[in-house]
Parts: C-alpha cells; structure tokens; sequence
C-alpha cells in the first residue's frame, strides 16, 4: 500500500485522492464486514471545497456503508459519541477534527470503544 | 504515595527474585509493590488475569470489588474462578484462587456494586485503580471517583476478538481523564456486552494482562522518568497487523471531571457523586434512578 | 485432522456459549476445539496461561509434559500453581487447577522431561505442540518431531521484559520451521535464561495467551482461508512502541528438517531422532551425550 | 523521525545517509542500554561501494558498540547465530541480507531471538 504519488482522476476529468479507511471494534460490521477499504473520493466537495473529514465521514455514509442503521456511526450528520477518529494514528483532535484536510495516501481509521470486560 | 517502612521477608525475596533482578524493578521496585494498593472493580475476564499477575507480583494491598456470582458459562475466559466454586461471589472465589497463590498480600473483598453511595469512601483506600467493567455507566463512575481521589485508572474493555487498553489521569491532574477522551457517552443502542457479542477467552484474558503490566509500570516508576503522550493499544486478534498504538488527545482544559468547565455549575465535585446528584445509569441512556450499574 | 464424531452436552453449550455465538468459532469451530489433541511442552510462564485458556475453551485433548516441580519463585508468573502445590511436580499441579476451570477435557500428563528416546511416541498423539520451553536444544528437538509429525508448532519466549511469539511449520510442510529461520543455534555463552536474567510475570504471562490466541485460530480455522506469510511478534513492556509485527522469511528449499538439502545424509529423519544420531545438547554448544535437555 | 529528502554531508564533504538503528530481545544492553539510536553513515564505504548491510554491522562495531564482548553481535565479521536482522520490519533474507544497500530513511532493528519461558 505504497502511497501514490499523483492523485488519478476519473472519466468526467475530476481529481480524485486515494485513501486507506479502516474499522475497529465492530464498526467493521457496518462496513461488509471487512476491517480495511481502498477508496479514492474527490479531492473537493460538492462545494468545491478540499475535501475534509466532515466531507469523508458523509461520504463513507452514502457508498461503503451498506449497512441501513446508519445512526450507529453517525448521528446529526456528525460521527457518534462513542466511536474515536484517528488520522495516521494519531486522534483527529489532534489534527483539527472534521476540518482536517485529507491528503493522498492518509489512513483514517474509526474506532468504536468497546465497554465489555 | 505512602512512604511508610515496608520489609520483605526471606520467602518474599525467594519468591520475587526473577522479577527483582531487572533493572526497571529491583528491591525498590518491590517495596513500591509491597506499598502499593490497589483496586480491581470486576473480577470477570478482564480482572482474572489482572488481579491474578499482581497478586504474583507481590502488591502489598489488593482489593477486589464486584457483586456477581460465578457461573459455568464465565469460566472460558474467568480462569482465577473454578467449576467447584460455581454459585460463589466472585470476589470470595477470586481470593481463595489468589491466596493460594501468593499468601502475602493483604486481599481486601467488597462482595458488592460499586455506587455513587459507596464509591468514594472505597477508592479513598487505594493508589490505583484498575478499571475491569463492562459498561459505560461505571466506567463514567470510576473515573469520576479516580480524579477526585487523585489516583490514575488503568482501564481495558474487550469484545468478541477485539480489544482496547488506555492508562488515564496519569499522572493524575496531568494525563486526560476518560471524560476528556469520551466527553459524551455512545448511544446506549450501540453498546454491545460480551454477553451479546460474544468474547474469545485469551482475548480479554490478553488485556487483562496488559492492565497488570501497566499498574507495574506505574507502581514502580522511577518518579524521575518523564511520561509521555497518552496512548490506546487496540488488539484485534483477526486482524492483519493485530497490535495498533494510538497517539491520543491529552488532558482538555474544559474537561467537566478533571479540567475547569466554562459553566462552574457543570464541574463535577465529590459533593455531586455523594448526594446522587449525578445519575450515570441516566447520563448513560439508562432507567433514571436506578442506582445498580 | 481427526474427524470424528462429537457432541456438545448441555452443559458444553452453556459453558461456551460466549465464545460459541462469534462467527470465527461457532458451533463447528467448538466441535474442532473438542476434536483437537494440544500438547504443551513445559508448563511454566508460558504454558500456564496458555493451558488455562486452552482448557477453558474447550480443547478435547491436552497433554502437558514437564519433568519440574513447583518451587516458590515460580509462583509471581506461573499463575496455575499455587502455594500449596510447592514440591509437586508441576504436572500434576496444573492439571488439578486444569481439571477445576473445565473438567471436560481430556488431560494427559507426562511428568518426564521431553527427549531424543520419547519425543517421537508422545508428540504422535497431537495435532498441534505450544512449544513454552527454555532452551533452544529443546526446541530444536520439539522442531524436527513436529516436521517429521507434520503438526504446526506455536513457539514463544520471553526474558525480562521482552517476548517473542512464532508459528512454525504452519501448514505443515508449506510454513518455515524453526531451522528455516534459525539454521545455527546460537553460541551458548549468548543464551540467557529466565533464571539468570530475569523475568517480568505478565510479561511471559502475555506470550503465552499469545499462544492460546494462535493455537485456537488454527484449530478453528476456516481451511478455505489462506494462510498468509509467517510473521513473528515482538513485545517490549518499556518499549516506545510496545508491538512489533516482523514480515519473515518463508520455508528454505534447503532447510535439513523440513526440506531438501544438497546433501542428502543431513537430512534429519525419524530414524536420526530415535537412534541417538542427533545430540541437540551439543549441537547448541552443551557437553555431548547429554541426554537431559 | 520523518524520512529526510535529501542526504547530508559532514564537513569533509563526505555524503551522509540517516538511518535508524534498533535494539532489541537483549541486544540492547550491548548499546549503551538504548532501544533506538538515530545514525548517519557515509554513503559510500573505504572502497567506495555504496553502503550496505554488512558495511553497516562493521561500522556498528566499530562507533556505536561501547561493550568489549563484540562476539555477542558479530562472529567472524558476521551477525551471530541467533540475532536476525529486519529491514524496514521486514527479514534481512527476502532483502539480500549483507548486500542490501542501506537507503536514506531506513529503519534497521537487530533482534536477538529469546529462549526463555
Ligand atoms: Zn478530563
Ligand atoms: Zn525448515
């Protein structure tokens, strides 16, 4: 998963950035079942503008998640109490939260705290 | 922490001797073990192996809270429990195993729930606490307590394959606390008990054994030693790369538990947990008023 | 592997029905667990908490060899023998804790030390070996029986805050074996053991739940699902990053046990084994002819 | 410790490559009791070969090893039986082992294999 050097684009001409999201703690139940996703989304919004994680939270929403119950990963178009953002490892508040701009080649991983002992 | 004079005995430097000859222990790494007390709230997967590693080790003072009962369908994964002792508080049949084990320590049971009624006056006894639950609401609880008390919590949750592990308020006042990670609790439909999910044995047991190393670690650190950022240890047992650290947020100036909240009236004191002004099982999306977490 | 027939008894269900209801086990990865003969070679830090879980979830069959007895400075990591078992052989101790957690496995004890002379007879009765011993002659010896026996080998080890964790020959035939990754053993003057160096309990108490993680997803594993590329996990209790996950070597065309070396008469075989041909002693460095490992 | 762009010179205008060195099942205690040490080695070696693996063991022996028992790390100019060596997290052997030619960046641990239980 080596990082690519120049975002691709798609037939329509529009940039595209490539990005590895992965699920923890059952989140990957929402998402097929499968712990880690290649995706490329479009490196702006519909707005125009740099695509941002409040822009990747909804857009994960509307095509990887198959699953219907939608508000166990977000609730009021924000991700849920509960579940914790990390961009490259680190915590997304360390990094601006939704506002973070992602950059190609970022892993941004959802956890979901667990509570069972 | 309590300075008090501590002495170990023959049998105590015979049975502590392989973890006495390393560096990061030593014979002022075990005083600090023999003086420490510490406190492990559930005795089920996550504080089997826990209270079993730091019993070994030699904690000076071990108390074990939980109000349940052993059952045939805990003992895959509640391995200091045993078929023979089915229908007994866990914290009797926990301390018969550990006693056995190690004679030394001073077991302390609380064959009882932990409330906001008893809360305080137990974890006042302590130095360390050892989060080993298996819900949100007193998760909330004792970290609550554990800031007002001043002692940091060694907290770890597993479900099904997977598992998370996070020391909080430590150094206490300095490291976030578990309302600055979590400020808002998850929706009480999104949370899943093992007894639902399901839980593989090692699993927690593997977490519970991480609980043990990191209490080590604190009990015995060289105080001189800086601590770094707070970091969350994800295991997944199924997964591709099994073992993640996570470089986590630090302590939030605004924090309602251990920080100093815009609204004075929000702060969270030891006079709201006392008067049962703070409803967790609420706060956590449960009936209010009930006072069983 | 054995395909015979079992049942869950009732009581079975309720046991382990937490781990049961993950899809990764389910009822048929219960059956296989049922089915499974495990052989733990030495019943220390690393095979108590492997045994523990190991009987927990409900392995059919489980042997555990050990010539040792209990002694007190065991006790701070060796959590399934007590006090009270002092001077027992070590065998016989665990196996009464085993048989106390569940008593519906299968338990064989060997109170004997594994050799050149046995090795071959006992490793025949099991599918699988956890190789929780404490020096390389030894796990030479348990390498070459499990190639010759085509059974996979989960191999730990720790030393003071430090472990290791391998599986070995995984599948048979197809994974690398102890020799593929290490052909020379290493100069004895450079082997430390626990004793001399010391350990951290939970520290070989975490590698060796390691191994109970491992050896149940191989017993339970979906065989449609590949086995990717054999990977060896680091763990350092002070480390900056506690976890390490290494990418290894694969199987060596050359290798002298599971392979085919240049020259044909290194190839080690059954009969090398029985008849003495192979002193694992001295090949690691120890006075030649002795047979004790 | 991000990967530098751009090897350094020292002041004799010899180039210089970053890499990171890492210690661990023991080994370290051979090395000043450090996990990780940040180096920078010539490019080039006496002979002018770029820098590989076995280059980068002598040169370990020769300036970061403070401890006299050198026969704990090397035997005959080569790694001991019994340390494996992982470049990048990956095993020296599907790298070419000693003719690996060190790159800018590179993380070297030396892990010596454990017996105890
Ligand atoms: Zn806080
Ligand atoms: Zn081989």
């Amino acid at each position: 998963m080596g990082e690519q050097q120049d975002p691709s684009a798609d037939e329509v001409g529009c940039k595209l950035i490539s990005l590895n999201i992965e699920f923890s703690g059952g989140l990957e139940m929402l998402f097929s079942n499968q712990r880690s996703h290649r995706i490329q989304i479009p490196v702006k919004d519909s707005s125009e503008q740099p695509a941002n994680v409040g822009f990747l939270v909804r857009h994960l929403c509307e095509n990887l998640m198959k699953d219907k119950r939608k508000d166990l990963f977000v609730l009021e178009d924000r991700i849920r109490p509960g579940i914790l953002v990390l961009i490259n490892d680190a915590d997304w508040e360390l990094e601006g939260e939704e506002e973070y701009l992602i950059q190609d080649g970022d892993t941004i991983l959802f956890v979901s705290t667990l509570h069972g002992g | 922490a309590n300075k008090s004079e501590v002495k170990l005995s023959l049998e105590e430097y015979k049975r502590y001797g392989r973890q006495m000859i390393l560096p990061e222990i030593g014979i002022e790494g075990q005083m600090s073990l023999k003086r420490s007390r510490v406190l492990i709230v559930g005795v089920g997967g996550l504080g089997c192996p826990a209270a079993a590693y730091l019993a070994g080790a030699g904690v000076g003072t071990l108390g074990v809270i939980d109000h349940d009962t052993v059952e045939n369908s805990n003992l895959h994964r509640q391995i200091i429990h045993s078929t023979s002792r089915v229908g007994a508080p866990k914290v009797v049949s926990a301390i018969t195993y550990l006693r056995d084990l190690n004679p030394h320590p001073n077991y302390v049971p609380h064959v009882e729930p932990l409330t906001t009624e008893n809360a305080l006056q137990i974890m006042a006894e302590y130095d360390l606490v050892l989060d080993c639950t298996d819900h949100p609401a007193i998760r909330y609880l004792i970290n609550d307590v554990a800031v007002v008390m001043n002692i940091p919590i060694v907290s770890a949750s597993a479900l099904r394959t997977d598992g998370q592990l996070i020391v909080l308020n430590n150094p206490p006042g300095v490291g976030p606390c578990y309302r600055c990670v979590w400020p808002r609790p998850p929706p009480a439909e999104s949370v899943v008990g093992c007894g639902e999910g399901g839980i593989l044995g090692p699993v927690v047991g593997l977490m519970g054994i991480m609980q043990a190393i990191e209490a080590i670690k604190i009990i015995t650190k060289n105080p001189a030693r800086d601590i770094g950022r707070t970091t969350m240890t994800l295991f997944a047992a199924y997964g591709a790369s099994p073992f993640r650290c996570l470089k986590m947020r630090g302590k939030k100036a605004g924090c309602v538990a251990c920080g100093s909240p815009e609204r004075v009236g929000e702060k969270i004191t030891r006079e709201g947990i006392e008067d049962g002004r703070m409803d967790y099982v609420a706060f956590c999306g449960g009936r209010a008023g009930m006072r069983e977490l």
